[in-house]
């Protein structure tokens, strides 16, 4: 009932940003569904693990994730509100009600329990976040979009072929039901080679929207061009819907008799999206593109510890966690940024820290978080994740830890330019960035802060239920 | 019968990688509407009256006449009809062909269980191929496109193949996303063809670092 | 911990908003406030038989080691806070506010993490505390942003402390399997049942980093030229020094491997002294002539450690006791005069504004203070008498020969190429300090200065010499210190020490006899000097010019031609390049030309510069895979696929 | 006491002994034994004159230059006579305390702001560091000999076991060596000379004057005794009675000057750039005499 009034009044809203399509209007219709959504994710806490209209289940891993979406939506509406407001109405009107609409399929794919209805949200989401992508209708977002939409329905079209080889058995085809549950009680029966095939083609599949190799490109170009509160979003919400999705399959497939070979695939994929990300970030010349590499990286880094067992699970919660946080303020800072230097071109800005003490300041503490320095909670999850690597295969630690100091290299050295570097042009604007825009990042990084000391119980609570690792891990590791 | 339209359907892809001219793409897309819907009613036993309407609207109504009208009305409004522009001589490409041909052959044999009918695997393995590979040579978008068409046509097969039957709703869903991913992307397909004054897949190309 | 931490983090907001002014205030109170509490605990700590537990909540421990750290580095930041509130004033105006702010913030972190570093023996924890030093430290020495090199610098700095943090994050995390939580404290369980030196030269990689050893020093020489004076103080003063802290902690958990691992630590801080101060010796800017020196004082610490590692291994208590009391002695004598050097240097940098001691003379007598201040740090760091820097060498000079005297081959060649080595780094020392205070304070200036220099304002004479009086202190009476380090010592190395120290005490006495007669003779015979020309009057008169009359400044002997001879003879080492522009033939008159000398530190250019230049080129050309265009993208998926086919049918996974 | 007694005693005549024999060997009657210590005298009751350029280094370095040197003579044994400051690693102060004179040298001489005396200080340094290690292997082969820590009784050698005159030469040969480049003596350089270009401790000094060019000369002297002192310490047996020690130690002092008086007059200095080499093979003998004593002792 609750996620039916949320659905409804969403797509009502998204509908209604139509018929009054100015500006005034428009904010109070995005407002009233930011008010909505964040109502639903406290009431979704009460219904811990009920199911809602058949399909759709608050389970833990739902509940972390719409709880994080309906903290990064608030803040990029902000944002938006300051970014558009020189856009013309209707693109105005096409934005929100894209934005809209992404939440709601994002909330969807969050909370739904069944295999199809999950991929049905997720190339819903492909579709309305072409629009946010495009808001700019220039050649550039063009491009990005049309290769976001294209290479995104590929993607999906072969994660829908896996889902069909993942109810290939006999059992799951007579009942139809597809549910993650359904899947987990056949699973014995499908035969190993078709459970692989389903496993590496949803992986291929969703990587698009994981950004992981092999289909990272789209998610960079559209990071790209996109407005960047919109970016923000992508990097965040987005991937997380992505993580979603390919975790819920990769759980179920992992307890079987090809979690080995999973974890290998993971393994290979992680190391892989790793160092696709540590080498181009050397060469890219654009703010944005190297956050979004970051983004490339983290997402690796979370499949690598998704192949490490249950504290795997654990890391990559956590990871993905602060990793939407950080990255959502960096990129909203980043925006801040180009309103002064107006480029993010590193050739051709500079001397940001003049121009802008406080947004340079904080896009110093962004930087410091991202790349994982303490006194980030990325410094944690990192920490956790080499120790279970130490533990387990050394080769691998070593490769992580030499792609991860490239990463580092590429992230510091590249903003460092950009802070501190020498202004290409003799005079900027003068900003107009009043205090309080910069409110949410900071939030944002005070939480990637604290999390190093204090995990909220019941945070930590819903994680370790997703992960099932015993209760006083985190003490015995770092003597709380 | 399930044999001649296999076989037919096979035909259409081979025609589709072989051909230069985007009307006949449009034509032999057509005719795999109606191939596939022939092939699921066939297949498919035990159909209610909904899941026919279904199957219907999704064959005929959206694989043999709106996307076609839309495909249309792209050639229409961009006034390009013919592939001047591919990576790979049209020779190679029905040999590549060929070769998948072979390659889906061995993965449906090898990949085989018991529920499942090969032959079903053997064309769906190809259609997908199929598509990766128009996508992969073909310059222009607009042959992107069709590729796209073509893969989701492979997803139809594969699912007639391993026979499920989702519950309505979900077949609902799945039937209004794809469409509507159609309709977006000839949307844009149409906006950058005015904005860049064409399809060529090399203008695309300035986004990477 | 997460009190202290958010009293950091409220201080830290605070400085961001409030006047630049009261910042300086905060931050002093801030500092003032963490040197206080932390130097009760430590001094509870050291007073306290047993290692105090129960002094600090949670995750610190505080031991001797720990506390003797504790002092040293907050005996240092008071004087660099001191100095850094006059080194900075010339540079409030012209540099963002913000910036001045985070300088102040980072020097309040800084000083808060290296208080922690000493007192953690959690992994998570200490890296934790490890890492943000590196960071504030990073951030202090990039505040010169828009000097030419800075950023380059403080980023290698940046990428090689990280590097470092990986070595000893792998080591930790190797030590402690097993165990529920990564900690110093498995070393022990963890040592007792492995092989030593694997894990112990992970760490000695991690720390030495931090700490400059030989091949892993490269970082120095760059990051304190580019750092302001009072940070380069600071970081080669203590910050350096936890690295020597994190391999003592080590040290005190090995349980086998000893002569391996003393063998080792021996020849690579042999090597490692000797190419800090041959280097230095060739260096113009003073400033990179002084992080040379860092290398090279880290090299005798390291002749230390590893001398008393060597001495547990053959069960001379002698030798390893004198061995790690002349280490950490040295730890502390080094920062103190090298904090004072850098002050100094920067007082002289703060007026000239040029690093290059060749464009520099003469400036004893506009700034006889610091000249006087830097002359005490000279002869300190030389190692001479009657100065602190002589104490730790004596003490390592005396293990050394105790390890001499009682001998087995193997020991003795490594303990004669350590002894060797020691007394030509000394020798060196000389050369090169020499040089560095004459070229500098003596004689005229060699080129007109930007405007007359003046001695250096208050603040900074004061943190100059500040470090002065326990350098006077130890190298006059040194009595005073040798019981209770080696009752320190004896403790953190489980030695038994009373039978040295009886010997020690005597030795100690004698040298304080010797330094206080050399006063008194000094004394005496400039009273007898006043005497015996009471009846002249002191004349002055042209300098001896060999009968040429025209003398200026400019033939003066400069510090290159003074270490001419020495560059020929270490040309093998250090190769020293020329720059110069050739004649060409149309040209009648010659144009204004330049010519300068530059050596160039091998291991950087070499083992460093190179190789990550051609991994940088390489990833550069793996861009050729990002064509950008959709169906490569599409090939790519293709690709992986059959990777992951491929792989599966080969049975790879 | 006696030690240093007899070291200021040999102090007044060695420098003397030298100009003596020098000047003997080359046919001319020449000054008196005592004629240097009469120079000096003359130059501490003058006034002093310093450079223009030159500042407070100037003033106090020779001052430190001289009690450096004077302390470190106070542990100096001579022949089984106890010196006055004697304890374990005593030499290390010893060696350290040359260096600190040679450090006062160094930078007085580029007080002046002179053109010439930074050769003298460049040489000087470089000489003293090269030389430094030789005299560090004989003591660290000497501890190895005798296992003692202090000069008082390392250099007790003829009381030891092993002991064979050789070692005894060979050391003093080095100690000699040692001697006569610390001291700035030919062939490493010629204190006679009057060219600027040429000279290494002469030219550090060139800007010094009256007092304070007394009590440079006086180290000087004394370090000649110093060196004199090992050397006789070395070839004496220690335990014979106390006349014939003093006898046998004057013998070999007024053969150690007469040596070196011999040597200026036959030899020639060395080209400059060839001292490096020369010096470095005073090192080597040492080593070469670290590892015959290995060999006594059975170590190898």
């Amino acid at each position: 009932m609750l996620l039916g009034i949320y659905f409804i009044s969403g797509i009502l809203l998204a509908g209604l940003i139509f018929l009054f399509p100015w500006r005034r209007t428009i904010n109070y219709f995005t407002a009233l569904f930011i008010l909505i959504q964040i109502l639903f994710a406290v009431f979704a806490f009460f219904r811990k693990d009920q199911t809602e209209l058949r399909y759709f289940t608050y389970d833990a891993l739902s509940l972390i994730f719409i709880l994080i979406l309906s903290l990064v939506s608030t803040a990029t509406f902000y944002h938006s509100i300051i970014y558009t407001r020189d856009s013309g109405h209707w693109q105005r009107a096409l934005f929100y009600s894209s934005f809209i609409i992404l939440n709601v399929s994002l909330t969807g794919v969050y909370t739904t329990n069944n295999l199809i209805v999950s991929w049905i949200f997720i190339e819903i989401t492909t579709l309305s976040v072409a629009y946010l992508i495009n808001h700019h209708r220039t050649a550039n977002s063009l491009e990005a979009t049309w290769k976001y939409i294209f290479i995104c329905s590929v993607g999906i079209a072969l994660a829908y072929i896996g889902i069909l080889f993942a109810s290939s058995s006999s059992g799951i085809a007579a009942s139809g039901d597809m549910s993650f549950n359904g899947l987990r009680n056949t699973i014995s029966t499908i035969n190993p080679v078709y459970l692989k095939m389903a496993f590496i083609l949803i992986l291929a599949g969703y990587s698009s929207k994981l950004e992981i190799f092999p289909l990272y490109t789209i998610g960079i170009d559209a990071n790209y061009v996109a407005p960047s509160p919109v970016s923000a979003f992508i990097s965040s919400a987005l991937v997380n819907g992505g993580f979603v999705a390919f975790f819920r399959v990769f759980q179920i497939m992992s307890g079987t008799v090809v979690g080995e070979w999973i974890n290998h695939v993971l393994l290979i994929t992680g190391i892989l999206s790793l160092a696709v990300a540590a080498i181009y970030m050397q060469k890219a010349t654009n703010l944005k593109r190297i956050f979004a590499y970051s983004t490339v990286e983290h997402m690796g880094l979370v499949l690598i510890a998704l192949s490490l067992g249950k504290t795997g699970i654990y890391i990559a919660l956590l990871q993905i966690m602060l990793h939407s946080f950080i990255k959502s303020g960096l990129l909203f800072q980043t925006g801040l940024l180009h309103r002064v230097l107006k480029s993010y071109k590193l050739f051709k800005s500079g001397g940001y820290l003049r121009v802008n003490p406080t947004g340079s300041m904080v896009l110093i503490i962004g930087v410091v978080l991202i790349t994982a320095i303490p006194p980030s909670a990325l410094f944690m999850s990192e920490f956790l994740l080499f120790r279970e690597l130490g533990y387990t295969n050394l080769p691998v630690f070593i490769i992580v830890a030499l792609l991860l100091t490239l990463v580092f290299y590429g992230i510091i050295s590249k903003n460092l330019g950009v802070l501190i570097g020498k202004p290409s042009q003799s005079q900027y604007d003068t900003p107009e960035i009043k205090l309080p825009e910069y409110s949410t990042q900071i939030i944002f990084f005070s939480f990637a802060i604290i999390a190093t000391f204090y995990i909220p119980g019941f945070l930590n609570d819903l994680i370790i239920s997703v992960s099932g690792i015993p209760e006083g891990f985190l003490f015995k590791v770092f003597n709380f | 019968m399930l044999i001649l339209l296999y076989v037919l359907f096979g035909i259409s892809l081979v025609y589709i990688a072989a051909t230069e001219k985007f009307r006949h793409y449009i034509q032999a897309y057509t005719i795999q509407g109606i191939l596939l819907f022939g092939m699921a009613i066939l297949e498919l036993k035990n159909f209610s009256i909904l899941n026919l309407i279904l199957i219907l609207a999704e064959t005929i109504i959206f694989k043999s006449f709106v996307v076609p009208y839309l495909l249309r009305k792209i050639l229409q409004q961009t006034g390009i009809h013919n592939v001047h522009k591919r990576s790979l001589q049209g020779n190679y490409t029905v040999l590549l062909m060929l070769l998948f041909l072979g390659i889906s052959l061995v993965l449906a044999h090898e990949l085989s269980i018991p529920s499942v009918n090969e032959v079903y695997m053997v064309i769906a393995y190809f259609t997908l191929f199929t598509g990766l590979l128009l996508i992969s040579v073909r310059k222009l978008l607009f042959g992107h496109l069709v590729g796209f068409l073509i893969i989701e046509n492979a997803v139809f097969l594969f699912s007639i193949a391993i026979g499920n039957e989702f519950p309505l709703l979900v077949n609902t869903g799945i039937l209004l996303d794809i469409f509507v991913a159609v309709l977006i992307m000839s949307m844009f397909l149409t906006s950058i063809g005015h904005k860049m004054g064409g399809f060529e897949a090399e203008s695309l190309s300035r986004l990477k670092d | 911990m997460i009190y202290l931490l958010i009293f950091l983090l409220v201080t830290a907001f605070l400085i961001m908003v409030i006047r630049q002014r009261s910042a300086l205030y905060v931050t002093g109170l801030t500092i003032l406030t963490v040197v206080v509490v932390s130097s009760v605990i430590s001094i509870k700590c050291l007073i306290s038989a047993d290692t105090a537990t129960g002094l600090l909540p949670a995750p610190f421990i505080c031991d001797r080691l720990s506390a003797f750290f504790i002092l040293i580095i907050n005996f240092t930041v008071i004087t660099g806070f001191l100095y850094s509130t006059g080194y900075l004033k010339p540079y409030l105006k012209n540099k963002p506010e913000k910036w001045i702010k985070l300088h102040y913030l980072a020097l309040i972190w800084l000083h808060a993490s290296m208080i922690m570093v000493p007192l953690l023996r959690n992994g998570f924890w200490f890296l934790i505390a490890w890492e943000i030093m590196t960071l504030a430290s990073f951030i202090l020495v990039i505040f010169e942003f828009d000097e030419k090199g800075t950023l380059k610098a403080g980023i290698s700095y940046l990428i090689q402390m990280h590097v470092g943090m990986v070595f000893i994050l792998l080591a930790l995390i190797l030590s402690s399997r097993g165990f529920n939580g990564v900690s110093f404290d498995n070393l022990d369980f963890y040592f007792r049942h492995n092989s030593n030196w694997p894990v112990f030269l992970l760490f000695f990689t991690g720390f030495g980093l931090k700490a400059g050893f030989f091949l892993l020093h490269t970082w120095l020489p760059d990051a304190h030229p580019a750092a302001p004076s009072h940070v380069s103080g600071i970081m080669s003063g203590v910050m350096i020094k936890l690295g020597i802290y994190g391999i003592l902690r080590i040290t005190t958990y090995l349980s086998a491997d000893f002569a391996q691992i003393g063998a080792f630590v021996i020849i690579i801080s042999a090597i490692t002294g000797l190419f800090g101060v041959m280097m230095a010796i060739l260096q113009h800017d003073v400033k990179k002539l002084l992080a040379y020196h860092s290398i090279e004082n880290i090299g005798i610490i390291g002749l230390g450690i590893g001398l008393g590692i060597f001495g547990i291994s053959s069960g001379n208590t002698f030798l390893s006791a004198a061995g790690f009391a002349g280490a950490l002695l040295h730890t502390l004598n080094h920062s103190l005069f090298k904090s004072l050097l850098f002050y100094s240097a920067g007082s002289v940098i703060n007026q000239v504004h040029t690093r290059d001691v060749e464009q520099m003379g003469g400036l004893m007598k506009f700034m006889p203070y610091t000249g006087w201040a830097f002359l005490i740090g000279s002869v300190a760091i030389s190692g001479l008498p009657p100065l602190n820097g002589f104490i730790s060498e004596f003490l390592i000079y005396s293990s050394l020969f105790n390890g001499i005297a009682s001998p087995e081959f193997n020991k003795l060649i490594i303990l004669f190429i350590a002894m060797l080595s020691l007394v030509l780094i000394g020798g060196l020392a000389l050369l090169c300090f020499t040089k560095v205070f004459s070229v500098i304070f003596l004689g005229q200036n060699r080129t007109a200065y930007p405007h007359q220099p003046a001695e250096a304002n208050k603040a900074m004479i004061f943190s100059q010499f500040l470090p002065v009086i326990p350098v006077v202190l130890i190298g006059f009476f040194p009595v005073l210190i040798i019981k209770p380090l080696l009752i320190l010592t004896g403790s953190i190395f489980s030695l038994e020490t009373t039978a040295l120290s009886g010997s020690m005490f005597a030795s100690m006495s004698y040298i304080s006899i010797g330094a206080v007669s050399l006063l008194f003779l000094f004394v005496a015979v400039l009273i007898i000097r006043t005497y015996a020309v009471r009846k002249y009057n002191v004349k002055t008169g042209p300098t001896w010019g060999c009968g040429y009359t025209a003398v200026d400044s400019r033939q003066q002997y400069t510090a290159t031609s003074f270490v001419q001879e020495y560059a020929n003879l270490a040309q093998p080492v250090i190769k020293t390049g020329h720059s110069n522009i050739n004649y060409s033939d149309d040209e009648i008159f010659a144009e204004k030309r330049e010519f300068h000398t530059h050596s160039d530190d091998f291991v950087k250019s070499k083992l460093i510069f190179k190789p990550v230049e051609f991994v940088l080129n390489l990833f550069r050309r793996a861009a050729v895979f990002q064509t950008g265009r959709l169906q490569h993208y599409v090939l790519y998926l293709l690709l992986f696929l059959l990777l992951i086919f491929l792989l599966t049918f080969l049975k790879v996974i | 006491m006696t030690a240093l007694i007899l070291i200021l005693i040999t102090s007044f005549f060695t420098a003397g002994l030298i100009v003596r024999t020098k000047s003997i060997v080359s046919g001319r009657k020449g000054p008196g034994v005592f004629q240097p210590w009469k120079n000096v005298l003359v130059l501490l009751r003058k006034g002093l004159i310093y450079s223009e350029i030159s500042g407070i280094i100037s003033r106090i370095a020779p001052v430190i230059v001289f009690a450096s040197v004077a302390i470190s003579s106070l542990m100096i044994p001579v022949a089984g006579f106890k010196p006055l400051l004697s304890f374990n690693g005593d030499f290390i102060l010893f060696a350290y305390l040359v260096a600190l004179a040679r450090f006062m040298m160094i930078i007085a001489s580029f007080d002046s702001g002179s053109s010439f005396e930074g050769m003298g200080a460049s040489r000087e340094a470089l000489y003293g560091m090269l030389i430094e290690p030789a005299l560090f292997v004989i003591i660290a082969g000497l501890v190895i000999f005798t296992g003692q820590f202090s000069l008082s009784t390392l250099f007790d050698l003829p009381g030891e076991a092993n002991y064979n005159l050789v070692y005894g030469l060979i050391i003093s040969y080095i100690i000699g060596n040692i001697t006569l480049i610390e001291n700035s003596r030919v062939p490493v350089d010629d204190p006679k000379t009057h060219l600027e270009l040429t000279m290494i401790h002469e030219v550090m000094v060139l800007d010094t004057s009256g007092f304070n060019l007394g009590i440079i000369q006086i180290a000087s002297f004394f370090k000649f005794a110093i060196f004199g002192s090992l050397i006789a310490s070395t070839l004496i047996p220690w335990n014979l009675p106390v006349h014939w020690r003093i006898i046998l130690f004057a013998a070999v002092q007024i053969l150690f000057a007469v040596i070196i008086g011999l040597i200026e007059s036959f030899r020639t200095r060395f080209k400059m750039n060839r001292n490096q080499q020369y010096i470095l093979t005073v090192t080597l003998i040492s080593v070469l005499l670290f590892v015959v004593i290995l060999f006594t002792k059975n170590i190898f």
